[in-house]
């Protein structure tokens, strides 16, 4: 029953998400993802911050860390350089990884270190009951945004973009296939890669913006969403309120790891002892 | 090897930290401490290792836990200012148990203080500053060579007991430069981490086991297990049953209390027959050792007795010797921290009497004179 | 010579001095074998304002690693000089960069242009600090020459050996003279 | 986790042509519902998925990949 | 007004801030402390104020200094893992001597721990959680009015000792609603900084004054001035004489020993011919008091001591009181941090005991009371 | 002598800053643009950070706050919030604004308060000695990097443009004149300005990057800047390796502290007054 | 009624207990003019999970503010049921929501389908916490209908009070009539 | 700061023509005479500015806009 059941922690379902929660539904899309590239699951480890996101490592049966709030990216970054064979995937939310975290995705995006990264963007806090987060759109309502937020929200794609990443897209979790797709992608660039995904918060969000059911934030999501392929075809006046999807941005990059690497066995080989190890005897520090 | 060489302190950090295996450094820059990062930055590529630099103190914090869950011996090293930065994910490598050293080369303080002088103001930090009551092991040494052997020792206690180890230095013996013989690094001694013997499907990453200390896979060797800061169960999975919360925390706490003894370090100079006993740690010792030294030249009766380890706090050393004792002198580069450890550990049985001092200047072999004078 | 020696070297951030003490400490720790210790002060973070590097030299195990009361007080800068001086031990040696110390606290004070001899006879301010330890070398006989050249030889960025061996020499030749016209 | 095959098999799916349900993981969000382009689900009496009519059914795997909650599986 | 209304301690705090003039809240959600800041972005913005959510905490503090500045109260909030990333800028209120009040509702720890359950984990962190060694006012109620009156406490005390104070809660007082009848907000007692009074040419900032405590000037008044966390000398300047440093150190640590009389606030119940002593602080001391009535009941003669201000540590009291009693019980939700300040001041004058959890549960009367039995 | 010399701290000169560091001449820049719009010193204040950028705020005659390094903005977010009036101009180094820094940069931009910035891109962690920064170039030699550096460093226009800003600019210490332009215009500008000034640090980056005085990189500035109207007009071979300056990027956008103030307007009137003053006496709270 | 009664309403995070819990003591606090305090517990941060709240109304000052034996229990779902029905007093009653909990542990407890009222005579499933306070508050007599009635117009989003006031006569009829059967 | 005027004019500020320099803050560095257009100025013996040409000296005030530490001042 179920081929990718095998991925998931089966004792800890059902999930502590409310019902019609998008996490959910970008853990599917991961486990599909990490089963179409047979990624041998001994290597994979999921890595996340805190939130209701932040949740999702417990679930999914791989090498999995629940670190604090907005550092997801710094743990993933020792965990690769350290061990670079294995297969890093960051699930944020978007307090996660653009309030507390802002820094490390920014940096994580500069270094290009080998990492896929997701961010679950459902503009709000879930997990601590719905305050505004950078993510929440302009005039929105919320718990500490009584009388509609006022500050404007990032544009990720952009503030990732700008920190030098080498792969940026976005998607939905309503373009589930889609979102496979660009999940997938990013796991294959060599390089930083950023996903960007739109997931309903019925609960925390929904509720108080005229969205009471999942299902009208996939419906949202339906209307709005436009792949940037059709956008491309479309004039200024009909992508107005529109959110344009897919591989955003693509570059190629040295990649951290690697370098560090050549880094290596560049240094290795060096025939000249530094002062340091003549005076300090360190000349002898390879002998272990 | 086995040549003398003139290195500081921040140089054995280095060279101590390589002998005993830590092969991954992240780190921030701040003074008093960047040499280390500096003499790490060269040497690690060259022996296989990795150094990387943070965009700040949290993350380098972060990103050592991370690294030592791939089963990488690791390390980073900041002052005051970066050490206050790093304790919420000190708190997180406490909880989820994952062993890591923390060197904070003390600075003047409060705040951004005294950059290029010493203190001693992190002592009751290093113990408490992280929330939610935590438990600590740190040593504090008073030489470059000790310096080197404490780094190792910190590395390996760390890998024993599954903790965050803190190496306390100030600015003193980070910045001195001595005469060392370092040892060959292949005789250094390692300890291992203790590694699961099971199979990967019986795996309990938390497991309640005699000695109190779970066995550690590292990710990625087929022990696919869950990490998580919140209170957990055996199985590494949160847990809100209060018996499970209750065993966890208590015996996070209790591991060290429990090997208190193999933990602590304490070493005394002209204790046998002392009546006044300097207590000090770090830079001061040395000038606390000359004070006595010269008292004892001028008849007074003095000895020294100096926490190597100064969490845990030697307690039952400290009531042991109050009663043989006419009093008890604790100098420290602050308003009186470890102070307040002695006076409860001595519950008034001796006198006890403070050498502080917050101006940036080490404490003078004089200066304690004059308090063993005064008490003599 | 007594058994712990102290000297501090004073001055202004970037003048060297803490090389200088490095290269003291390593004559006398490595090559003359004996204990040391040197240790320093310096202004704001890592660079500027006022600097001092203190060595001190003993036949014994060194408790107290700083200097309280040097043996030798090297002053580069009128500030420092004013601000130290006062240490001195009453035996104490005061070594002054003449061209920027012009009020010389004590008559037996060696008042010597280093900075300029650095400059005219080795072609560099920049080896002021070597010029010194040649000076002061010669003045305290407490490290040996042969010590502080190899000392010298290790530390100093590769490429400038020869430059610093020769404010060294010339350190050596003006410390000689004046010792001799004492 | 220990014996990942034993837990399968207690899992009791409800299987209707192409289409199993594992009601207890259904948290009756209505999306798998809302979306089928065929209508083939609704919701039942006690707010869980309900195979109406599985003959419409194209195994188009939507909701499968939609389900939030792991509740759907669609053969392929 | 004068109306009872069903509360709870978090919109306490909210209320209290308002009527003790806050008007600056800048804040970072996280359980079990987020009702304060909801309840501060509806309210702020009507009475004039400025309501900010800050990208994190780090930000959230150093906000809140920058509004204080400026010359308004100012007030953030916070739990443990969001305390640990205040320190460091809590550090630099102490040395900039800038008034501002943070509230810490504790939460199980260690780390992320349990963010919805009580503990009270953080009270030595409050004390020693930032680097070079400060020095704090904290305040602790035990019920819903009671943290409305301390939240205008901690403005007051702000402002009276140019000082970051910070207001401890637990989960239990936090978010349990009680009925209370507040006072007329313009009735509450404000304390006024000390501004200055000279021209602004001659202003010292940091100026040794008489009672330690150098006037205030806001930004943009014309008293131009710099601020800075290094250390300074009167002038706001930073210097390295030693002297002046000395001074500084000593008169910013001080404050509190000096005014200690002052800040401390103690409530005791039943103690007159207790022998038996509960000590017991914020939540905690709800069971205890239930367990001393039951006590008495049984005719056991216990007793309540209640640290209100729980930092500067009731030392005298305690010392004072060791002598006439018989034992005394310190329970708290974590496993011995107040115990130990119990046991320096009581210095084994009498017999301590020890009632912990840490289990995410308060502790309950009859824990207390089975401790009372046993010591009696 | 001097007209100038009146906004300066004149018992505290000479600085401490090295012969030749860049850091003074754009303390030069700030009090000819604050004494151009006849800025009352009164109310303007200097925050920075810690580094030698850093130590700014000590030389000059306003009202000056050296904050914790990289938190400068947080503390100027507080305090404009809580005194609109204030002009506040935030001095950041590289290290400051983008290391430690670099969530409250993106963050202030985002959030688009009225403050002025200026990042001084020195390349390197000046105070501390010389390691790397997010700022300097793939391949340069710093004292954590003695075998080049391996990260690549931030476009910071870029990065700062991705997060919402509205005025990003770039000049050197070099074209000061061009500089004073930039940062007057970030004043005037109504949002988030910030102006990336590249200033030399012959003895942190220089000495060990081939240029030893400050003249060589000041040179260097003057061979590599192009203006943007400059570089619209050259190829693409031609800016190879040239750094473009001048106002890079500027849009209009609702400033932070005027919505808050039309915020309050608007809730202070509302006639229906909300349960919780019913609940708890609240109503009367505008007594006072 | 003793001095002190304590109430427990327990179920799962979403159901509504922390908002019946709150206008229970209101009502008894604020309109019975009794002593009182509210708390509860639930699951992560601020969301999901097993969740109560818990009412302790007393004639005199309340210390301890939790319940540790609940004069009154109500179980929405059969986890709470099974974890608290053992703390029950003796003579206390158990209230259990009989569409949900299937096991339920004595005879003498109220087995009513309260959600599936709420549903059907409401209208609406959501307004089952407010049937049940309109049946605890007919069981207890703990406080009176009239400010139970005024506590659920104070809380309950505006828009909705019709539609609870009437949720709350449901409770109330359905309560009386179990009374009476007793 | 007290008296700003004062500590003015206790400074010695060295004047030639339109050029003003102030010898203690200089440190140096060179910036000044380098990029001078007109090659007005040079550094002494003692490493500090020199005036060697005021005659040449346009007033574009670029070195006093370009000396990091204030020691230059061209009058308007
Ligand atoms: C240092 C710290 N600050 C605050 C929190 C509280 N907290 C937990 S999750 C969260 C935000 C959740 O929002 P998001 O990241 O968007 O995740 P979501 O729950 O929406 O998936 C916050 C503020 C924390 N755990 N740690
Ligand atoms: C929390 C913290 N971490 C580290 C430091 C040490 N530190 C001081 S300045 C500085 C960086 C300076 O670089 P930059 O910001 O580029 O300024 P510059 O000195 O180059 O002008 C660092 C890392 C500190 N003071 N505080
Ligand atoms: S609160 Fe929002 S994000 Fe969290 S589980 Fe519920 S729906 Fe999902
Ligand atoms: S597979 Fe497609 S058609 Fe069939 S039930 Fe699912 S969504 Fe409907
Ligand atoms: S999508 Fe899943 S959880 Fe939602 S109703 Fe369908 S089966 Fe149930
Ligand atoms: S180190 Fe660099 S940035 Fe700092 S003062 Fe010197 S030249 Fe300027
Ligand atoms: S004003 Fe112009 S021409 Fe005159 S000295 Fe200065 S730079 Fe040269
Ligand atoms: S630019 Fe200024 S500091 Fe440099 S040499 Fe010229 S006058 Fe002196
Ligand atoms: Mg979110
Ligand atoms: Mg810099």
């Amino acid at each position: 029953m179920g081929r990718l059941l095998k991925y998931l922690r089966l004792d800890k379902f059902p999930t502590v998400w409310c019902a019609g929660c998008g996490v959910g539904i970008v853990m599917g899309c991961i486990i599909r993802v990490v089963d179409k590239l047979k990624v041998n699951p001994d290597k994979v480890v999921i890595v996340s911050g805190i939130g209701c996101s932040g949740r999702m490592p417990g679930y999914l049966d791989f090498n999995t860390l629940h670190t604090t709030h907005g550092r997801a990216l710094v743990f993933a970054t020792g965990l690769k350089l350290a061990k670079p064979s294995l297969e890093i995937i960051v699930v944020m939310g978007d307090g996660d990884a653009l309030a507390i975290g802002g820094n490390h995705l920014i940096h994580a995006a500069r270094r290009n270190v080998n990492l896929t990264s997701i961010i679950i963007n459902n503009w709000i806090y879930g997990m601590t009951g719905g305050q505004y987060s950078p993510a929440t759109p302009r005039g929105a309502f919320a718990t500490t945004a009584p009388y509609g937020n006022l500050e404007p929200p990032f544009e990720v794609p952009e503030l990732v973009r700008g920190s030098g990443a080498s792969y940026v897209a976005r998607g939905t979790v309503y373009h589930t296939r889609q979102l496979d797709r660009l999940i997938e992608r990013g796991m294959r660039k060599e390089g930083f890669g950023l996903v960007e995904v739109l997931s309903p918060c019925p609960v925390g969000f929904g509720r108080r913006n005229q969205m009471k059911s999942a299902i009208a934030m996939m419906r949202w999501q339906k209307d709005r969403a436009v792949s940037l392929k059709r956008a491309s075809k479309m004039n200024e006046e009909e992508l107005k309120d529109k959110i344009i999807t897919g591989v955003l941005f693509e570059r190629e990059a040295p990649e951290y790891t690697q370098e560090y690497e050549r880094l290596m066995s560049r240094v290795k080989t060096r025939k000249e002892i530094g002062k340091r190890e003549i005076q300090t005897g360190l000349g002898e520090i390879h002998e272990e | 090897m086995e040549k003398p060489a003139l290195i500081s302190g921040n140089e054995a950090v280095a060279y101590g930290a390589l002998a005993a295996g830590v092969r991954f450094f992240a780190g921030y820059p701040i003074t008093p401490s960047s040499e280390i990062a500096e003499t790490l930055s060269e040497l690690l590529p060259r022996m296989g290792g990795k150094f990387v630099q943070m965009e700040d103190e949290l993350a380098s914090m972060g990103a050592i836990v991370g690294a030592s869950l791939a089963g990488v011996n690791s390390m980073t090293a900041t002052s005051g200012p970066g050490f206050s930065l790093m304790q919420e994910n000190i708190g997180f490598a406490f909880m989820t148990e994952v062993p890591c050293v923390i060197v904070n080369v003390q600075r003047g303080g409060p705040s951004t203080g005294l950059p290029t002088k010493p203190s001693q103001g992190d002592v009751m930090q290093t113990r408490w500053g992280t929330h939610g009551g935590c438990n600590t092991i740190a040593l504090c040494p008073w030489s470059v060579r000790e310096t080197f052997d404490l780094t190792i020792d910190c590395v390996n206690l760390a890998n024993r007991y599954r903790l965050p180890v803190v190496l306390l230095l100030d600015e003193v013996i980070a910045h001195m430069r001595e005469k060392v013989v370092l040892p060959s690094f292949g005789g250094v001694k390692k300890v291992q981490r203790k590694k699961p013997t099971c199979l990967p499907q019986e795996y309990l990453p938390y497991e309640i086991t005699e000695d109190d200390i779970p066995p550690m896979a590292d990710f990625g060797e087929g022990y696919r297990y869950h990490v998580t800061g919140l209170t957990h169960d055996p199985t590494g999975f949160p847990t809100s049953n209060a018996k499970e919360i209750d065993q966890l925390v208590r015996r996070l706490y209790g591991k060290i209390e429990r090997y208190r003894d193999e933990i602590t370090r304490i070493e005394e100079e002209y204790l046998a027959d002392a009546q006044i006993l300097v207590f000090a740690y770090g830079s001061v010792s040395r000038s606390a050792i000359s004070a006595v030294k010269e008292a004892r030249a001028r008849g007074i009766k003095a000895g020294l007795l100096r926490p190597v380890s100064i969490w845990p706090f030697p307690d039952k050393h400290i009531s042991r010797l109050a009663d043989q004792l006419k009093a008890i002198i604790v100098a420290e580069m602050n308003l009186g921290q470890m102070i307040g450890e002695v006076r409860r550990a001595s519950c008034e049985r001796v006198k006890i009497l403070g050498v502080t001092r917050v101006d940036g200047e080490l404490i003078t072999p004089d200066e304690i004179l004059t308090a063993i004078q005064e008490v003599s | 010579m007594r058994n712990r020696y102290e000297l501090r070297l004073s001055g202004s951030g970037g003048q060297g001095l803490i090389l200088a003490g490095l290269i003291l400490a390593e004559a006398a720790g490595i090559y003359d074998n004996r204990n040391v210790t040197q240790t320093q002060s310096y202004g704001p973070e890592a660079r500027g304002g006022a600097s001092k590097s203190e060595v001190v030299i003993s036949e014994s195990e060194i408790d107290y690693p700083k200097v309280t009361r040097p043996d030798l007080l090297l002053a580069l800068t009128q500030e420092a000089c004013d601000e130290y001086h006062r240490d001195l031990r009453e035996d104490g040696i005061l070594i002054v960069d003449s061209f920027r110390v012009k009020r010389v606290p004590s008559p037996g004070a060696f008042s010597i242009p280093i900075s300029q001899i650095a400059r005219k006879e080795v072609g560099k301010e920049l080896v002021t600090n070597i010029v010194a330890l040649g000076i002061i070398t010669e003045l305290t006989g407490v490290v040996s020459r042969e010590a502080v050249k190899r000392a010298v030889l290790d530390r100093v960025p590769g490429g400038t050996e020869k430059l610093n061996i020769k404010a060294l020499e010339v350190g050596f030749r003006i410390g000689r003279e004046r010792r001799m016209s004492r | 986790m220990k014996n990942k095959e034993t837990l399968i098999e207690k899992m009791h799916w409800l299987t209707f042509g192409p289409i199993s349900i594992y009601e207890p993981w259904c948290k009756g969000c209505g999306i798998c519902v809302e979306f089928c382009p065929k209508d083939v689900l609704i919701l039942g009496e006690d707010g869980k998925l309900v195979v109406r009519d599985v003959h419409s059914c194209t195994e188009c795997g939507l909701c499968e990949i939609r389900c939030p909650d792991f509740a759907i599986v669609i053969e392929e």
